[in-house]
């Protein structure tokens, strides 16, 4: 029955990401994509993969949206239409559409236990997860563990767009857009959003710590738990106002944040290499391997949150702050 | 100085001197050009003290870099290389003599980047000549064109970068489009590129394919100025006078006929070309040259351009008389580079001088001119005198061993072109020396002497050198014998 | 045909009609931010592609639970795969708005073709 | 483990770590010190590297100590180690020039985010080099962009930010492409490391999916490597860079796309799939032919310096590419041998427009007149790279030029069709660079005739010409990269272990 259900959602991705294409209003075009991505996330849930619905929940849904609104903000709503001569467009899409529906014919049926990925590699993490670090959550075991070398990268990614925003959003405004200072009051005179709102913002902030810290046992992690919190502190300042939100967690704090989180991450890297180990090798720790590798675990999701959290939020302030200023 | 040594310091002592040349050119002009001349001098002892090794037989060799495997870079001094350079750089000495009355006469400006390109041209001379292999030759020869290049655009007007462009264009395109993918297809044929005496190439070829590389190497070697690629020569007439004298009328021209000896005799080898049906074009080409370029200087009104394609003619007879594939004619080819070497400064000294005193450039202004400067028009008589090969000059010495190669070889192309050609040298020069001497000077025309005294001096010396070279040939002609002693003379 | 064969078909023709729809925004639509709309579409459809394949029939999200015997988990390793993908992915859209803020603080349009022809 | 042995981690992680540490140095001066020291260092490690594989050696390294394919593996042969040289030291050589053209180009107060983005792609480049596992390039190849995005960003024109918007729209689709066509290849195998990769995928029945993932690695791929004609975003984002970051990116960037691409065709695919091999050249070489035909012509017509030269890249990547597209060992080793060379002569040529650039504000060519008597040293410098980039003998250019035409003619049938077209484009790049030349030399100075000398910084000078030695001394002793060359062309389709 499941099955049905996943084929509508399917479906309803389908026609969504042709809405999304076909709106010329684009604050139309962000919410759907928001829709989208919570549509994907419900389609993973059913694919067995709740580490990535929860991901894709936070950050697709909830963090792209806002900084894609705060953008819009700044450039406005809408999209010129183009006139005609859409054939080259289609003619290349079309092309890519039809060699990747000819290489989906050879490909191994969905589900099958004797597909490849399921025979190799894959088995040997499900089968030594518990025996080398004892948690039962093998995907945080494989992003922190088997693969944190990866999700070290993904780390510095996030920090790199950080700094980046942050780079190209440092320029003082040039005065070409005439637009009117917003109110940076954010809801406080609406009274529903106010009321509700302010009694979310400790529930989502109190969730995202959990994700923190039970990621080893149920799906969640550092990312996860990241994008929350941030959403959190985000919803404060749509609320409260930008101004306000800042004073709860200053700028340096946010920067703090994200260069203690990563710097965190590649320190326990280091430490492994001076304990003896290879990089990000946690076994060596601790006396006990297993022990060792939760420790590192531990460690590294945290600094993962401080990151992605940091980032995230950084993120939001330059473009906020940037609607102030113009 | 062990050969060995001597090889490098020949190459390095021009570097270094115009390195130091740059340095003196910014305390003192005076300084400058006392560093041009020790320079030039140092340089004539270190390659003239090779001469007695050569002359015993020795063949010093120096490797300096396996650049990559099979591809070296490295050092062979024989004969031909041996004159080629043992010539440029004794003339050097007397071109700087020259070029220090030339340039303060004309008040050139960058006179520091001047010398200092002089001397790298001259470092680079010294590596061509000096080159053990195709690549290393290949290597100094681009050295040779890029170190021109500033002299020949000198003025830095439109019109000078424009010729400048034509020099560059016609030399970089012959030698990376043809001279290059020739030098890659010996090593790839052959395995080595390295000057043997007696050739790489026997057996290694066969057929028509000889004939194409040899095009390939022949038209690839701007320098020599065979016709179709010869259009850069009197593009390159806008350099300065001194300029034209040395490199383009010793320096550059005969690197390159000089590389094409050199490939003749000891890539392909002398008697596998002989039998090999697909590479006598070369010999009709050039004496298609000959005639053609003679033809077209006829025609010249200016000095300069008159002497740029008697050049081209004669740098011919070189390619001629290699083409021609018999002993006496490579000895002939040898010697009439250093003939040709001696007569051709000679008409370019005297020509920068008449500019230097009197600013005239073209012919019919040198009306009456040798009563004003004696010295000059006499030392332009001999030199004209040799490029048509009246005894007692330097250039009967050799048109006699060309056209004794050419009886030898049975070639009556040859023969009967370097009769025409002796005719119509003499076509072109006569007038001139008739006009200067027993025509009266146009009335009203400015008063003026001599040229400054260093230049006087330089073409004398040179006028006297190729009166010398008729009675004291000998030593050259015995070096150059051992280029084919090998061979049954 | 079983349903979840047909489901897996499905799932992959999904993925390749939604990268093409995200393509087809990015190469021909002018305006910025809709090609980043576009760009984050047709990046969400490659998550599809590796979440697809990391199913096993009868299988549970990889936790382990202990004490419960012959489990059946589906594949871990393209979950942890797409977790990076996805950061990634918002990582870019962030710094292209970015500039996208910047170009229309100079030349007053996100339209690419009034860029163009601005300077 | 020893110190040695944590080469190959260290040459990531110490840029990489670097980088958040600089953004906490504000003041002035501070942050790129310690982003050269950052860069000087991991060059260090570069050259330790390239010493220790030397003799045909593999350095192994396993992240976390989970052994592939299971964890991810770091490894470095010779044409990792190689292509580390040549990254690690432009990076190296640009930052220790940077200085004082990076304080006329950027704020002060945005310089600690430059230079830290400056150090996450060199990171970024270095991490793609050193990884054995296709999914780890991907990352690492996220990290490089997002770096190089931020760096041509803070180009002082507002012509950089549409420039660079391109890139990263066409760069993210690359990404992506390389993306989809590892998944597919994962999906087929199992497994995530290269080698593993290789020895699995010839028990691969159903070849659809695989022949799809090649199209797709190579087109993504070639799209960040700026392939002709997936070049379209290279000339402007090279051009409104700020100087220094397009002699850093100029040199090396699009070399690493191209790395990526060379080994994991020749590793993943060609080695095991029948045919691909000639589906390879089917592909590469009349692209490489165009791209160097195409490009150089556009560059001779181009009237901006650093367009044009941005332009030749394009031409000079085709090379790069037509020496891999003969799948023979000559032919990797002129790519490689092309790579270092071309990284040498570009950087040198890009080091000297940064010098010009301080004195004549448009680098326009027709604005460029009298520069030689300004600055004669800069532009004696460029004169030398630009010989190199032409190929003239005994600059690197030449060696690799070389290596390109035997390898032509090795290739058979078409050698010699394809060394006309060598020929040809190395005639249309003298060209090119002499109207450089002309320009700089022989022009009539604009009207403001400021002919006073004035040379750049000293700094900055000592690097640029440091580099156009190297131009000279790379064509004479070119041992080292040929040494390395020839092991990775062994290593690709030699057979060697």
């Amino acid at each position: 029955m499941i099955y049905v259900f996943a084929l509508f959602l399917l479906t309803l991705l389908v026609i969504t990401a042709v809405a999304i294409v076909r709106t010329e209003n684009l604050f139309v075009a962000v919410m759907l994509t928001s829709i989208f991505s919570l549509l994907m996330a419900a389609n993973f849930f059913i694919l067995d993969a709740a580490d990535v619905a929860l991901t894709e929940a936070a950050v697709g849904a909830g963090v792209t949206t806002v900084i894609f609104l705060s953008a819009l903000a700044l450039t406005g709503d809408w999209e010129k239409p183009r006139p005609g001569g859409r054939t080259v467009a289609l003619g290349t899409v079309g092309v890519l559409a039809m060699l990747l529906i000819y290489a989906s014919f050879d490909k191994p049926r969905l589900g099958d236990p004797e597909a490849p990925v399921h025979q190799h590699v894959a088995p040997w993490y499900l089968e030594k997860t518990p025996e080398y670090m004892d948690i039962p959550n093998v995907v945080t075991a494989i992003l922190s563990s088997f693969r944190g070398y990866d999700t070290l990268g993904e780390v510095f990614v996030v920090f790199a767009a950080c700094i980046g925003v942050l780079f190209i959003l440092g320029v003082k405004p040039a005065r070409q857009t005439a637009a009117a200072p917003q109110p940076v009051s954010g809801l406080r005179h609406h009274l529903i959003p106010q009321v509700v709102g302010r009694l979310l913002v400790p529930f989502i902030v109190l969730f995202g710590l959990y994700v923190q810290f039970h990621g080893e046992y149920g799906p969640g992690g550092g990312f996860q738990a990241g994008a929350i919190i941030a959403t959190g502190v985000i919803l404060y300042a749509l609320l409260e106002g930008e101004a306000e939100a800042l004073r709860a967690v200053p700028r340096s704090v946010l920067l703090a944040l994200v260069v203690g989180g990563a710097l965190l991450y590649g320190a326990v890297g280091v430490v492994c290499m001076l304990k003896g180990g290879a990089f990000l090798d946690y076994s060596v720790l601790a006396a006990d391997p297993v022990f060792g590798q939760q420790l590192g675990i531990l460690v590294i999701e945290a600094g993962v949150g401080m990151a992605v959290c940091g980032a995230l939020l950084s993120i939001f302030h330059a473009f906020a702050a940037r609607e102030s200023m113009t | 100085m062990i050969p060995e040594t001597a090889i490098l310091t020949a190459i390095c002592l021009p570097l270094a001197g115009a390195l130091a040349i740059a340095v003196a050119g910014r305390i003192s002009p005076n300084l400058r050009e006392a560093t041009t001349l020790l320079t030039a001098a140092a340089l004539i002892w270190v390659v003239w003290g090779l001469l007695p090794t050569l002359m015993a037989g020795g063949r010093p060799a120096v490797e300096v870099s396996e650049v990559m495997p099979g591809l070296t870079i490295a050092f062979r001094v024989e004969p031909l290389g041996m004159l080629f350079a043992a010539l440029a750089s004794g003339l050097w000495l007397i071109n700087s003599v020259y070029s220090i009355g030339y340039m303060r006469g004309n008040k050139e400006k960058n006179q520091t980047r001047f010398y200092v390109c002089f001397a790298l041209a001259l470092a680079a001379t010294m590596g061509v000549a000096f080159a053990g292999n195709l690549f290393t030759l290949f290597l100094f020869y681009e050295v040779l064109t890029l170190s021109t290049y500033p002299l020949v655009s000198h003025k830095g007007d439109e019109a000078t970068v424009r010729s400048a462009r034509v020099y560059l264009g016609v030399l970089l395109c012959t030698s990376i489009g043809l001279f290059l993918p020739a030098i890659i297809w010996t090593y790839m044929a052959a395995g080595t590129g390295d000057f043997v005496h007696g050739g790489i190439l026997a057996g290694k070829l066969e057929g028509p394919a000889i004939g194409l590389l040899l095009g390939l190497f022949v038209f690839g070697i701007g320098k020599a100025a065979v016709m179709p690629v010869h259009r850069w020569l009197p593009a390159a007439m806008v350099a300065p006078t001194p300029v034209s004298a040395l490199l383009h009328a010793v320096a550059v021209v005969k690197a390159g006929v000089f590389a094409i000896t050199k490939i003749i005799v000891y890539v392909f080898g002398i008697d596998f070309l002989f039998a090999t049906p697909s590479s006598g074009w070369l010999l009709y080409m050039a004496a298609f040259t000959i005639i053609t370029a003679s033809l077209v200087a006829l025609r010249q009104t200016n000095i300069k351009r008159l002497l740029a394609y008697s050049t081209i003619a004669q740098l011919s007879y070189v390619v001629m008389a290699a083409a021609t594939l018999k002993p006496l004619a490579e000895v002939g080819a040898a010697i009439h580079m250093v003939a040709h070497a001696f007569g051709k400064i000679t008409l370019f000294f005297a020509a920068g001088a008449i500019y230097v005193a009197s600013k005239k450039t073209e012919i019919h202004q040198l009306r009456g001119i040798g009563r004003r400067m004696p010295w000059t028009m006499t030392a332009f008589t001999i030199g004209a005198l040799s490029m048509i090969g009246v005894p007692p000059t330097a250039g009967f010495v050799s048109k006699w061993y060309i056209l004794a190669g050419a009886f030898e070889a049975e070639n009556l192309v040859a023969v009967f072109t370097i009769i025409a050609s002796t005719v119509l040298n003499a076509a072109y020069f006569l007038p001139i020396l008739y006009m200067a001497w027993f025509e009266r000077e146009e009335a009203g025309a400015k008063a003026h002497g001599e040229a400054p005294f260093a230049a006087v001096l330089a073409l004398c010396i040179t006028a006297l050198l190729t009166l010398a070279f008729f009675l004291f040939n000998g030593p050259v002609i015995e070096l150059e014998s051992q280029v084919v002693r090998a061979l049954p003379l | 045909m079983k349903l979840l064969e047909l489901l897996g078909y499905y799932n992959y023709w999904v993925f390749a009609v939604v990268l093409t729809v995200g393509l087809y925004a990015v190469i021909r639509k002018r305006n910025l931010i809709k090609k980043l709309i576009g760009l984050s579409i047709f990046q969400s459809a490659v998550f599809l592609l590796y979440i697809t394949m990391d199913k096993v029939e009868g299988g549970t999200a990889p936790i382990i639970q202990k004490g419960v015997p012959d489990q059946v988990f589906s594949n871990p390793l393209p979950q942890v795969l797409i977790l990076t993908a996805i950061v990634v992915g918002v990582s870019t859209l962030a710094l292209g708005l970015a500039m996208v803020v910047r170009i229309k603080e100079s030349y007053g349009t996100i339209e690419e073709h009034e860029i163009l022809g601005a300077d | 483990m020893t110190f040695m042995e944590h080469l190959p981690a260290l040459q990531v992680v110490v840029p990489m770590l670097s980088a958040p540490l600089i953004v906490l140095l504000q003041p002035r001066g501070l942050a790129w010190a310690g982003a050269t020291a950052a860069g000087l260092a991991s060059f260090a490690i570069a050259i330790a590297l390239a010493m220790a594989v030397l003799d045909g050696q593999t350095q192994v390294y396993a992240m976390g100590g989970w052994a592939a394919p299971y964890g991810i593996a770091l490894e470095v042969d010779a044409f990792s180690a190689l292509v580390l040289l040549l990254v690690t030291g432009a990076g190296a050589a640009a930052l220790l020039a940077a200085r004082v053209s990076v304080d006329r180009q950027i704020e002060p107060e945005r310089q600690p985010l430059f230079y830290a983005a400056w150090l996450l792609g060199l990171a970024g480049l270095a991490g793609i080099v050193v990884s054995a596992d296709a999914f780890n390039i991907f990352v690492f190849m996220e990290i490089s962009s997002l770096a190089s995005y931020i760096l041509i960003a803070g180009g002082p024109d507002r012509r950089a930010l549409p420039a660079v918007f391109k890139y990263l729209i066409m760069g993210t689709i690359g990404a992506t492409f390389y993306l989809i066509g590892v998944g597919l290849i994962y999906m087929m195998t199992g497994t995530l490391n290269l080698a593993d990769m290789q020895a699995r995928i010839g028990d691969v029945v159903a070849l659809n999916p695989i022949l799809v993932a090649a199209g797709f690695i190579t087109i993504g791929l070639a799209l960040k490597a700026a392939v002709f004609p997936l070049h379209v975003w290279l000339p402007n984002a090279y051009t409104h860079a700020p100087h220094m970051v397009t002699v850093f990116l100029a040199a090396c960037a699009t070399k690493v796309a191209l790395y990526v691409l060379i080994r994991f065709d020749s590793m993943v695919f060609q080695d095991r799939l029948s045919d691909h091999e000639f589906q390879f050249t089917l592909f590469a070489l009349p692209l490489a032919v165009l791209g160097i035909l195409v490009a150089s012509s556009v560059a001779m017509f181009e009237g901006h310096l650093k367009r044009l030269l941005a332009t030749s890249s394009v031409a000079q990547i085709g090379y790069i590419l037509l020496g891999a597209s003969f799948v023979s060992e000559a032919g990797i080793t002129a790519s490689a041998m092309h790579m270092f060379n071309h990284a040498l002569a570009k950087g040198g040529l890009f080091l000297a427009v940064a010098c010009l650039a301080f004195h004549f504000r448009d680098l326009r060519l027709s604005e460029l007149g009298g520069a030689a008597r300004r600055m004669p040293l800069t532009c004696a410098a460029l004169v030398v790279c630009g010989l190199s980039l032409i190929g003239v003998p005994g600059t690197a250019g030449f060696i690799s030029k070389w290596l390109l035409i035997t390898a032509a003619l090795e290739s058979g049938l078409w050698g010699w069709s394809l060394v006309a077209v060598i020929l040809v484009s190395s005639l249309m790049a003298v060209v090119y660079i002499w109207r450089i030349v002309e320009a700089l030399y022989f022009q009539q100075a604009s009207a403001e005739g400021d002919t006073s000398f004035a040379e750049a910084p000293l700094q900055l000078l000592l690097v640029t010409w440091a580099v156009a030695l190297l131009n000279i001394f790379f064509g004479l002793f070119p041992h080292l990269p040929l040494a390395l060359a020839n092991g990775s062309a062994a290593l690709l389709v030699g057979g060697a272990p």
